[in-house]
């Protein structure tokens, strides 16, 4: 299982805080996330926005970037803290 | 020199974090303060409340990293980073970030660095809450060039 | 915008001078401090106590000056200065600078700005209680250096 | 009359913190300070430092700035607040 979470804004649009991904393997960031658009296919163009930001175990990472069964992932909107 | 990282709803009192820190080392020569503020009005629009949100965990995890990559930059002997979330009114406090240092402009610099960097890599989300309706706070471009500034130099 | 300027033996609370500043305006988007401490130690050199001493008058109208100044370079909500005189241990607090604009950028360089003038413009004199006796304190040139940095910007 | 102060280290070493210095002509500031150290011949290496600040009025003032009776004229070393 991967934990994938979502906030603000995207939160609202998916319609979903959080979700928990079946995953046996090692996979990419990006075929993770092509994997939950195929489930949800509504989801692609808040998921696949330009300035949507993905985090691993809560540090920001790269669509490259490899993630396993027991990860944390997030996919928020830009921040507007402070 | 161990930075103080609070996320939460609690208020601060930017005096009493003041002397927190004057406690710390009777090194400090000045201490810079900023207070981020909730303001009423957001770009010409009448702002009657904010949520702010924020991914709990990654949010210390984030204000810790920024503070560690101040602390290696500049010769500090404190660091505080306090950020509230949940509802705000006009006024309310949002953020604090205290920096001390045995000399001023070391200490001037580190605490814009860290606001620099908290506004655009911390994770937290403010949503207006206006007479129209409720709006997510669109990120800011100065926000970026400001924090963009610090790689060149 | 009226700057509020104090010059005395009183000591400050930073958290009462920041929400009196909070009180005057609602556009404020940011506050930045400075706090000037007293160290225990100066150039190696271990410090009992201090005196303060001003030349009362000029000293109010040096900084009211210095707040124009600053108040006309950038666009301010709010200024304070607060400048103790008098007798001081270490860790005491000496000087306070509050800046507040609807943007961080500005309250940050105007508070600067306050500090590097009040530093080499202000009529005010340390003379440092050793247990080798009391010594003068020697302005220092990066104080100038400082100040004069704003001339050519 | 015109009003003259010392302040800090210069006022020590002069032993003096102000004197009313007799005047009924403006004069500039240069010639006010040689009629003070030709009644104060001891006082010249301190007054005439380089690093001597004076102030007419409560404002920084040059050299030959002009003074007149009821002015406050004051002499300072480099100042070190904040």
């Amino acid at each position: 299982m991967i934990k994938v979470l979502f906030f603000a804004k995207l939160r609202e649009s998916l319609g979903c805080g959080s979700l928990e991904w079946p995953v046996q393997e090692p996979l990419s960031l990006k075929d993770l996330r092509d994997q939950i658009i195929a489930r949800h296919p509504e989801w692609e163009p808040d998921l696949c926005a330009q300035n949507v930001i993905a985090a691993v175990n809560q540090a920001v990472a790269a669509p490259h970037e490899v993630v396993q069964p027991g990860d944390e992932v997030a996919f928020y909107p830009p921040v507007t803290g402070g | 020199m161990e930075p103080l990282i609070r996320v939460g709803e609690a208020d601060f009192d930017v005096g009493v974090e003041v002397q927190r820190v004057l406690a710390m080392a009777d090194t400090i020569g000045g201490v810079v303060n900023f207070v981020g503020v909730m303001r009423s009005n957001n770009d010409g629009r009448a702002v009657e409340a904010m949520h702010l949100e924020h991914y709990p965990g990654m949010t210390e995890k984030a204000l810790a990293a920024i503070a560690q990559q101040a602390s290696e930059r500049w010769s500090l002997e404190a660091i505080t980073v306090i950020h509230r979330v949940g509802l705000f009114k006009p006024g309310d406090q949002i953020v604090l970030v205290v920096t001390a240092a045995s000399h001023r402009g070391e200490a001037f610099q580190a605490c814009e660095f860290i606001m620099d960097f908290l506004k655009t890599r911390a994770p937290f989300w403010k949503k207006e809450i206006t007479a129209q309706g409720e709006f997510w706070v669109d990120a800011r471009s100065s926000d970026d060039s400001a924090a963009d500034r610090w790689q060149s130099t």
